[in-house]
């Protein structure tokens, strides 16, 4: 298996995830993607709770499976803020046609 | 180490898929890709449970949903970039690099030696799911009940929004002949007076109970 | 109070209340009542001054303090308002009240049938309790309010008939030349304070003669009491009020233009005299600017045909006399001259009052003549005053003149700033005296009348209240010189009566004392001088007619000299345009500049605002973006804080 | 007795403004006239300390003690012809609001004055502020909202700089409380260049108050837009408290800030008494003229307050209360101008003196109280403060006096000339019995400021005095680095005033 | 099982539980009923028992005495109860204020009042947190009851895209504070408070922890509105039913300042100095643009909303303090409850002017409001005043003792920039009062609404009152049982 692979990679990958979810947020003009980028983000999240876990294994089963615990809380998190998501976003659509964010901005005039 | 690398550019490019596919299926299938390879590093991670619940609930479940509503809707292409906006691209990747390079430097900067193998064996026994609940029924049982708060509000919320299309959409059909469900029905006007208005939504939503 | 001599202190109170009551009740008192309780008022007040000068007599110490109530303080500065009773205080209190009784009685037939009787006799004891509490001030702050207040009472009375717009600005010009004088005032009593810690005249000159002899500091007090005094003695550079100032009921011209007001630059610097004594650099320039302004004044009368202008420049001149003598340190003899300047000038203005009563307002002496034989007792009595003024001897101007001219000679106080000079001054503007108060007694009251026959019919002698007041005044014109005869051949009383009272054996000023002989020149050289200007007035005038000098009449000097030597024309081009050009300039200034200075803020304050609002682009990316780099933003931050750690 | 000052016309405020207009015209005046009382006895009452809120030392404090009963007294005075005008002379509608508003201000006015507590005093100050702004707004002229607007900005602007320092001061003394007392000994004690900061943000709020030049601008709109009556004037008259401000907070507090000051803000309240004074030469609006005639009193309280002597600073707050009664007097004479000829315009007037001797005699008396005639209200004042800035700084201040005491001078003959002399084109009413009312209490306040008004001095000297001699404390106490020049001017006796230095020549 | 070491003592969280069953109870008798009002009705009370509640754990006098619960997840003391009563006021005052507007405008589907009760639950929830997952969770639960009745109105445009902009940039938002509490996760082994506090104050900074810390903030700044994470908000507020955006200007404010001040106070106190700096940035930001940004509004709603902005930046100067240790939880407490009246009174006065008509705000609506109806237009000028920041009003006191607290704190440059940017506050502020009472004429016939009227009463009431005796809330939030002192 080889030597483990160092948290701060693991980190690092995160990271990454998070920014290019973070791109989506901002490029994605269907608000249904932009939804989706959201959720690479929580789940960027999720994958650095999961690696700080196993780090911390030094520091007791409380210590560590704590990060796992509050992983699977996000997830409830996410699913969540799944459902109002898509409500809003079905709401919108019926009166626009159209789920693109560009079109939002009609509050500012 | 090599499961890694693979691992990270796998994720990376599903992740990148789901924000530079066009079809927005595309870009969802693409996420169900990289949720499905972060299953993969959570069991590198000692994560097995949570690995199994990634697969389930989140890649087949919530994309599932995602999926049924962008096929609901229709969604098709994005169509043109807006032009006001079309800086934003551009600007957001190079934002979005230097923001993983900032992270990624921060966390490097503070380097943290990896337990050996037997600790790390010694917490995570398992599949974790025994640890997991013990985390949830004790410490963490406050949390667990405000996830069921939580859950409650979305679906409150989600419930709230989506019936009172049905209706409005009722109370216009039933005003305006042939009106279909999909023409966009305006805002009720504002003549109507407060009290009718009132009488109305009232009654239609007793209509609406009815038909549940 | 127990003190007879300081019951004069009532003087400006009881005038007071009879300006009130004259004020306030006037209108509804029939016509002889207001001129009657002024009067009343006046000579009451007039009886207190005898009182109190007879209480003096004789006192080892001539002087007697009376603390009213406390006025400022500031830290351990105190200040309270006091009356001083002292021999020179008093004199001029017998002037003010004695010639100011005169005056007021005087006024009483002259402003008959006058719509603002009751309010000229409000105004006029108004005057006596001003002009009175200057004088009996004991600190330079009550003696301040006084000056103002004649300055007020003043103001109101050139303007007294406000309706034409001369007059009225005749009072403005007076009132705001005396401002520039009181700002003299003001400063040097502030650096009296500084000085000194205290305003009390008496403290002050106590602490003066400590001073080092020339030193700078009493030197610029007393040039700042120098511009007072040269603004409210209409002193050159600020006479030009004076001769405008005419515009006001003669009576009015009489008592406060010629008599008393006028005086106090005079008094106030005799009050100063140990200040004085101890800068002969502010003495040099006190002399020095009035025997410019004697020689000034003296041509510019001249040139005049208004029968009271002539008399205002000649009062000017007079009063340039006495600050050459307060500045060679001749108090007394500067009091002295006051004194019979007092009699013989307002004789002289009550005389043109009584002819420019007859005459129905006419002024110009070109068309007056000839009405000596109709109005035989103002002529008289202004051929006496002419001759008193005119230094003739033996009458009162003659010995108070001539004391002038020989302190000025044998001054040892201004020593090295040109007492001969001075002297030589003095001396031709005697002859230039003697001449233009000829011209002015014959063009009206000699030769031939030029007047049209109408007019010449109508007129007659004043009643009874106006010739009494020519009577007694002519009195002391001839007598008032003798209570101050030559020193170094008769007994002088005068001088001996102020001597403690301007430098109070605090310190001397030194004259030389020539031999009798060089006295009797100056004497013997004084005279010569009046007879000079009256002999070439008599053979112009009355002897050719005036032929000699017609063709001067409409020449550049004779306009010169008619404008008051071109005084009011200079100021008008030099300062009056620049003060307003700067004071429009400021309200210009303040309007645009200080304003645009804030909506340039505003606008500065508005496009930070449009800035703000232009990222509210109401797209949801572009507030993800904004969000996005301040997050990006801080994770740098971060980075580079971990990084350099 | 000490509350009462404020809560008196506060309730009359509230009680005349819910009533008919003859209702209200009788409480505010029996309300003012009660003010009136409770100040007469106000000097000798005892100070009030309660706890706002005790957490942060803030406390409610009000002490009568210096300057505060003299200016709440001549205040009160002025107050009581102005509630008679504005209850008689306002429009029927208006007048319960408005006599409501002036009592509001009369009652913040006097906790600004009382307010021993330096938040209890930010408030009050701020409570001053918005019946001026208010009375301003509702009751204005034409071009009132930008005169509002301007008013406001510089007024709020400066005061949240003063707030800033007044916060600042606690924490940075470590003084117990804000209240005045505590604050004092610690607030002195801090170094020179903490204190020149927190003196800059009472400077902030304080010059736009007084104000100085070049912050003055609002003062001139704020006149002309403000209610023809000339009431709100008269209000915004008693409200010059900038000069307070210095007297009471901010110099005491502060002695070493206000000593880095004191050259430029001395400068600056000579030119404004310069620059009122000619800008007033220059006007033909009666109430511009006023406006401007104001700034230079202004100037000459900033050069009385800024000598940081004795005399300067007694004289600049007795020349406050003088100006209250004689420039309130000149905005209510200007007010019935107005209602005689409907116009401010200079050009409008002349020759009444004719129809209304009476009006004429008591203009000129107000008028020649104004520009500081002797034996006349502000003539004390002015001559102490100028004495006073004299004795900082002789050569600026001789200019100043030359400069503000002939434009007096000008202005003040200018203005009775063009109003009274000349031709009278027409007549007009001479005062009426209700305008003899209304100007009697301004003529008796002029003459007694004016012939004695050494025991109101006296009050006022004797907090001078405290101040400047806790100065000499402090100063001795962190001696070393402050230079001589800075102990000169805190000495308030003749020996310590330096005698200037003076170059002149005296040999012959 | 492991039990938590303090029990699962079920008092401290009565307010909490109050609300979750009046919401459930709501729920079910609107859905049954179809009648909102019974909903209302439950709501109102619910609301008063939860504030009875609080307050009675706020007058307690050992409220000042942390007591935590269900292991260290949960803590209550005298700031979170004082935190806990001002939500329940402001939701409160917001169900007031939408009592008559809800039918008048088809909002009154059964759904409203139990998701304001869940909404205001997630409030008390975030407060009352002493673990990054339950404020999570809170914050949560109170943000998708939030999204959803900012969409919450039929078919109006605007509404709808309210709720989409908020949603998704707070999903955004929030994807950024998980990733932060997972990264101070990873830096300290712990999410709850005392647990963080302790691992860092063990050594130096951690980069790790710091990076957790800034993104938590960055996070949390989204629901307070600090620059430059702000720009939802106008467009949230003006687009949202005024009755929401009521609700959200107040009770997500508090809820998320509560939530702010407590992490800093807690968790981070005094260990992350770089991260107060950071603060202070944001803060200095926020109070420039959040004014600038006001002072060219036409709209009145959308000026309100420039005007929470700039509030947050006042409140982030407590936070500051907090963070340092001093005063700053009570001063943020103080200061929330404070711009709850003063704010929720403004929207009162607004809901009844703006009408239904979106447009309605615009400052010609308000023209002559003083002549039309002085009442309404004087309980404005009152809570404009207040929130300009005019003594002797609550905003003034609110401002002082957040700039005292700054300056405590050592902050004096950003306390002078607070009040120099609160000149530009007075002028918008006051824009308003002067189009009310002196511009003539105007337009529109303000509704009028009993219910709202009552909101405005209390709101007044409250203004005045916590501006005339300041002492008496703070004496409660600083945990010392207060005697009112009468008598002058």
């Amino acid at each position: 298996m080889g030597a483990p692979v160092p948290t701060e990679a693991w980190v690092a990958l995160s990271a990454a995830l998070f920014a290019i979810g973070a791109i989506g947020v901002l490029t994605r003009r269907s608000a249904i993607l932009v939804f989706l980028s959201v959720e690479l983000m929580l789940n960027a999240a999720n994958l650095a709770l999961v690696a700080f876990a196993r780090q911390w294994a030094a520091a007791g089963t409380q210590v560590a499976m704590s990060g796992q615990t509050v992983v699977f809380i996000v997830l409830a998190i996410a699913a969540a803020e799944v459902a109002v998501g898509l409500g809003i976003l079905v709401t919108i659509f019926r009166d626009r046609v159209s789920t693109d964010v560009d079109t939002l901005s009609e509050v500012r005039l | 180490m090599l499961v890694f690398i693979v691992l990270s550019v796998v994720m990376l490019i599903g992740a990148i898929g789901v924000v530079t596919l066009r079809q927005p299926v595309h870009a969802a299938l693409s996420l169900v890709g990289t949720l499905l390879t972060l299953g993969v590093a959570y069991v590198q991670l000692h994560a097995h449970f949570l690995a199994a619940i990634q697969v389930i609930v989140y890649a087949g479940a919530i994309m599932v949903l995602f999926l049924f509503v962008i096929m609901l809707l229709n969604l098709g292409d994005e169509g043109p970039v807006t032009p006001r906006l079309a800086w934003i691209r551009p600007a957001a990747w190079i934002v979005g690099a230097v923001t993983a390079a900032g992270i990624a430097a921060a966390v490097f900067a503070d380097p943290r030696v990896l337990p050996d193998a037997a600790t790390i064996a010694a917490v995570f026994t398992g599949s974790g799911v025994e640890q997991i609940a013990d985390q949830l029924f004790g410490p963490y049982v406050l949390s667990f009940q405000l996830v069921g708060v939580l859950l409650l509000t979305g679906i409150v919320a989600a419930v709230g929004l989506v019936q009172r299309k049905a209706v409005t959409s009722a109370s216009a059909q039933g005003r305006s002949v042939g009106a279909s469900g999909r023409t966009p029905p305006k805002a009720p006007p504002m003549d109507a007076g407060a009290t009718s208005a009132g009488t109305r939504s009232r009654s239609s939503s007793a209509t609406a109970e009815r038909g549940r | 109070m127990s003190d007879p001599a300081a019951w004069i202190a009532l003087v400006p109170a009881i005038a007071l209340i009879g300006a009130l009551i004259n004020g306030l009740f006037g209108r509804s008192f029939r016509e002889p009542f207001p001129g009657v309780l002024a009067t009343a008022v006046a000579a009451s007040g007039f009886v207190l001054s005898l009182v109190a000068f007879v209480a003096l007599q004789g006192r080892e110490q001539a002087r007697v303090g009376l603390e009213l109530w406390p006025y400022l303080q500031a830290g351990t500065f105190e200040l309270s308002l006091g009356v001083m009773v002292d021999p020179l205080s008093v004199l001029m209190m017998l002037v003010i009240t004695g010639v100011g009784t005169l005056i007021h009685l005087y006024s009483v037939g002259y402003m008959h049938a006058d719509a603002g009787y009751s309010r000229y006799f409000s105004f006029l004891n108004l005057f006596i309790a001003a002009m009175s509490v200057l004088v009996l001030a004991d600190s330079f702050v009550l003696m301040f309010v006084g000056w103002e207040g004649v300055g007020v009472a003043s103001f109101l009375l050139i303007g007294f008939w406000y309706q034409t717009k001369a007059n009225a600005d005749a009072a403005r010009k007076a009132f705001i030349v005396n401002r520039i004088g009181d700002v003299g005032f003001l400063l040097a009593m502030f650096l009296m304070v500084a000085t000194f810690g205290t305003l009390n005249i008496a403290e002050v000159n106590a602490a003066a003669v400590g001073l080092a002899f020339g030193s700078g500091t009493a030197a610029l007090i007393g040039l700042f009491l120098l511009v007072a005094a040269a603004g409210k003695s209409a002193q050159l550079p600020l006479q030009v009020w004076l001769p405008d100032a005419m515009a006001g009921p003669t009576p009015v011209s009489a008592l406060i233009h010629a008599a008393t007001m006028v005086t106090a630059g005079v008094y106030l610097i005799a009050r100063t005299a140990p200040l004085f004594s101890m800068t002969p650099l502010a003495s040099a320039a006190v002399a020095w600017v009035g025997a410019l302004t004697a020689l000034v004044a003296a041509l510019a009368a001249l040139g005049q045909t208004d029968i009271k202008k002539i008399l205002a420049y000649s009062t000017i001149s007079q009063l340039g006399y006495m600050f050459v003598a307060v500045g060679v340190g001749a108090y007394w003899v500067a009091i002295f001259h006051v004194f019979t300047h007092a009699f013989f000038k307002a004789l002289l203005f009550l005389g043109s009052g009584s002819v420019i009563h007859a005459l129905g307002g006419e002024q110009d002496i070109r068309r007056m003549g000839g009405l000596g034989a109709k109005m035989k007792i103002t002529g008289t009595t202004s051929l006496i005053a002419t001759l008193a003024i005119a230094g003739v001897p033996l009458l009162s101007g003659f010995f108070s003149k001539d004391a002038i001219l020989a302190h000025a000679f044998t001054s040892l106080h201004l020593d090295g700033y040109g007492t001969y000079g001075l002297y030589g001054v003095l001396l031709v503007t005697a002859a230039l005296t003697a001449f233009y108060m000829f011209r002015w007694y014959y063009g009206i009251f000699g030769g031939k009348s030029r007047m049209d026959a109408k007019a010449a019919a109508r007129v007659h002698e004043s009643p009874a209240t106006m010739t009494v007041p020519l009577m007694v005044l002519a009195f002391f014109a001839v007598f008032a010189g003798y209570l101050g005869l030559p020193e170094f051949a008769f007994p002088n009383w005068i001088a001996h009566w102020l001597e403690p009272a301007t430098l109070g054996g605090l310190t001397e000023v030194p004259f030389r004392h020539p031999a009798a002989w060089v006295e009797w020149t100056l004497i013997l050289a004084s005279i010569v001088a009046a007879g000079v200007g009256l002999a070439l007035g008599w053979w112009i005038y009355a002897a050719r007619g005036g032929a000699p000098v017609r063709g001067l009449a409409e020449g550049r000097l004779a306009r010169l000299s008619r404008s008051g030597l071109g005084f009011d024309a200079a100021y008008r081009a030099l300062f009056i345009g620049g003060a307003e050009g700067t004071a429009s300039g400021v309200a210009v200034l303040d309007r645009d500049l200080v304003d645009r200075g804030l909506l340039g803020l505003g606008s500065a304050l508005g496009l930070f605002g449009r800035l703000a609002a232009r990222l509210q682009s109401g797209f949801v990316r572009s507030y993800a973006f904004t969000m996005f780099v301040g997050v990006g933003v801080l994770v740098i931050l971060v980075a580079w804080m971990g990084v350099r750690a | 007795m000490t509350a009462a000052a404020v809560l008196i016309p506060l309730i009359a405020a509230i009680v005349a403004w819910r009533l008919p207009r003859r209702g209200a015209g009788v409480v505010a005046l029996v309300g003012t006239l009660a003010t009136f009382l409770v100040a007469t006895f106000l000097a000798g009452a005892p100070a009030i300390q309660i706890a706002w809120l005790p957490a942060l030392g803030i406390g409610i404090g009000l002490d009568p003690a210096g300057a505060s009963s003299v200016l709440i007294l001549a205040a009160a005075l002025t107050m009581i012809p102005t509630v008679i005008t504005a209850g008689r002379h306002v429009g029927d509608r208006d007048a319960p609001t408005f006599l409501a508003l002036l009592l509001v201000m009369q009652a913040s006015l006097n906790g600004l004055f009382l307010a021993s507590d330096l938040v209890l005093t930010y408030v009050f100050w701020e409570a001053t502020l918005i019946p001026s702004l208010l009375m301003l707004g509702l009751f204005g002229g034409e071009r009132r909202r930008g005169a509002v607007t301007k008013y406001l900005v510089y007024a709020v602007s400066g005061s949240f700089l003063m707030l800033a320092s007044i916060l600042a001061l606690r924490p940075l003394s470590g003084a117990e409380s804000y209240a005045f007392a505590d604050l004092l000994p610690a607030a002195r004690a801090l170094d020179p260049v903490t204190q020149a900061w927190l003196f800059a943000g009472f400077v902030a709020a304080f010059a736009v108050k007084l104000p100085l030049f070049p912050l003055h601008s609002w003062l001139i709109d704020f006149h002309r837009q403000n209610h023809p009556s000339g009431v709100a004037d008269v209000a915004g008259t008693l409200y010059k408290v900038g000069g307070f401000g210095f007297f009471a907070w901010a110099i005491p507090l502060l002695p070493l800030g206000a000593q880095a000051f004191q050259p430029w803000l001395l400068t600056l309240a000579a030119v404004t008494a310069v620059w009122g004074g000619l800008a007033a030469t220059q006007q033909k609006d009666l109430k511009s003229l006023m406006a401007y005639m104001s700034l230079s009193h202004m100037g000459i309280v900033g050069v009385g307050v800024f000598s940081l002597t004795a005399a300067g600073m007694t004289g600049a707050m007795i020349l406050l209360a003088a100006q209250m009664l004689s420039t309130g007097g000149l905005f209510l004479l200007t007010g019935m101008l107005h209602r005689r000829r409907g116009t401010f315009e200079l050009d409008a007037f002349g020759g009444l003196a004719k129809s209304a001797p009476a009006l004429a005699a008591v203009t000129l008396l107000v008028l020649f109280a104004a520009i500081g005639v002797p034996g006349l209200s502000n003539f004390p004042g002015e001559f102490m403060s100028l004495m006073g800035g004299f004795a900082a700084s002789p050569w600026l201040i001789s200019a100043a006096v030359a400069g503000s005491v002939v434009a007096a001078g000008v202005y003040g003959v200018n203005t009775y000339q063009r109003l009274y002399q000349g031709r009278a084109r027409e007549g007009t009413r001479d005062l009426s019995p209700l305008d003899v009312l209304v100007m009697a209490p301004i003529v008796a306040g002029i003459l007694w400021l004016g012939l004695a008004p050494a025991p109101q001095i006296a009050r006022i000297d004797a907090a001078t005095v405290v101040a400047l001699e806790l100065e000499v404390e402090t100063t001795s106490e962190t001696t070393g680095e402050i230079p001589p020049g800075g102990a000169q001017s805190v000495s308030a006796g003749e020996d310590a005033i330096p005698t200037p230095d003076l170059a002149l020549g005296g040999e012959p | 099982m492991i039990t938590p070491p303090d029990g699962m003592a079920l008092l401290p969280l009565a307010p909490l539980l109050t609300l979750l069953i009046t919401a459930s109870a709501a729920l079910l008798i609107g859905v049954t009923t179809g009648d909102a009002r019974n909903g209302g009705a439950l709501a109102v009370l619910g609301l008063l028992v939860a504030a009875l509640f609080a307050g009675l754990r706020l007058m307690d006098a050992a409220g000042g005495v942390p007591v935590t619960s269900f292991g260290l997840q949960w803590q209550v003391d005298a700031p979170s109860a004082g935190l806990a009563l001002t939500v329940l006021i402001g939701a409160f005052l917001a169900v007031l204020i939408g009592w008559d507007a809800l039918a008048r405008t088809g909002m009154d589907r059964p759904e409203y009042y139990p998701l304001l009760l869940l909404a205001t639950a997630g409030a008390i929830v975030m407060i009352h947190a002493a673990d990054f997952v339950v404020l999570l969770l809170g914050l949560e639960i109170l943000s998708l009851a939030v999204y959803a009745l900012s969409a919450w109105r039929d078919g109006d445009r605007q509404s709808e895209e309210a709720g989409l902009k908020y949603f998704l940039l707070g999903a955004f938002a929030s994807a950024v504070l998980i990733y932060g509490v997972a990264l101070v996760y990873g830096a300290t082994g712990a999410f709850a408070y005392t647990a963080v506090a302790a691992a860092l104050g063990e050594g130096p900074t951690a980069p790790l922890a710091l990076l957790g810390g800034v993104l938590v903030l960055a996070g949390l700044g989204f629901k307070v509105s600090f620059a430059p994470f702000h720009q939802w908000a106008p467009d949230v507020y003006t687009g949202a039913p005024t009755p929401v955006t009521a609700f959200m200007s107040v009770v997500v404010k508090a809820a998320a300042f509560g939530a702010l001040v407590r992490v800093f106070a807690l968790a981070w106190p005094q260990a992350l100095p770089e991260l107060d700096t950071i603060l202070a940035a944001l803060v200095a930001l926020t109070l420039l643009v959040g004014n600038f940004g006001a002072l060219l509004q036409s709209g009145v709603k959308r000026m309100l909303a420039y005007s929470a902005v700039a509030h947050a930046g006042y409140l982030g100067l407590a936070v500051l303090a907090a963070g340092q240790g001093m005063l700053g939880q009570q001063t943020v407490a103080w200061y929330l409850l404070a711009y709850t009246v003063m704010n929720a009174g403004a929207f009162a006065v607004l809901s009844q002017v703006m009408g239904d008509d979106p447009r309605g705000d615009r400052i010609e609506a308000w023209e002559g409001l003083g002549t039309r109806r002085p009442g309404l237009a004087i309980a404005m000028t009152l809570f404009l005043f207040s929130l300009a920041g005019l003594p002797p009003l609550a905003g003034f006191f609110g401002k002082a003792l957040a700039v005292q607290a700054a300056l405590q704190a050592g902050w004096t440059a950003l306390a002078v920039l607070a009040l120099i940017t609160a000149v530009v506050a007075v002028v918008y502020y006051l824009r308003v009062v002067w189009a009310m009472w002196l511009a003539k004429g105007g337009e529109g016939t303000p509704l009028r609404s009993a219910p709202a009227n009552w909101a405005i009463g209390l709101a007044a009431a409250g203004t005045v009152a916590l501006g005339l005796f300041p002492s008496v809330w703070y004496g409660l939030l600083e945990g010392v049982r207060v005697v009112i002192r009468a008598g002058l």
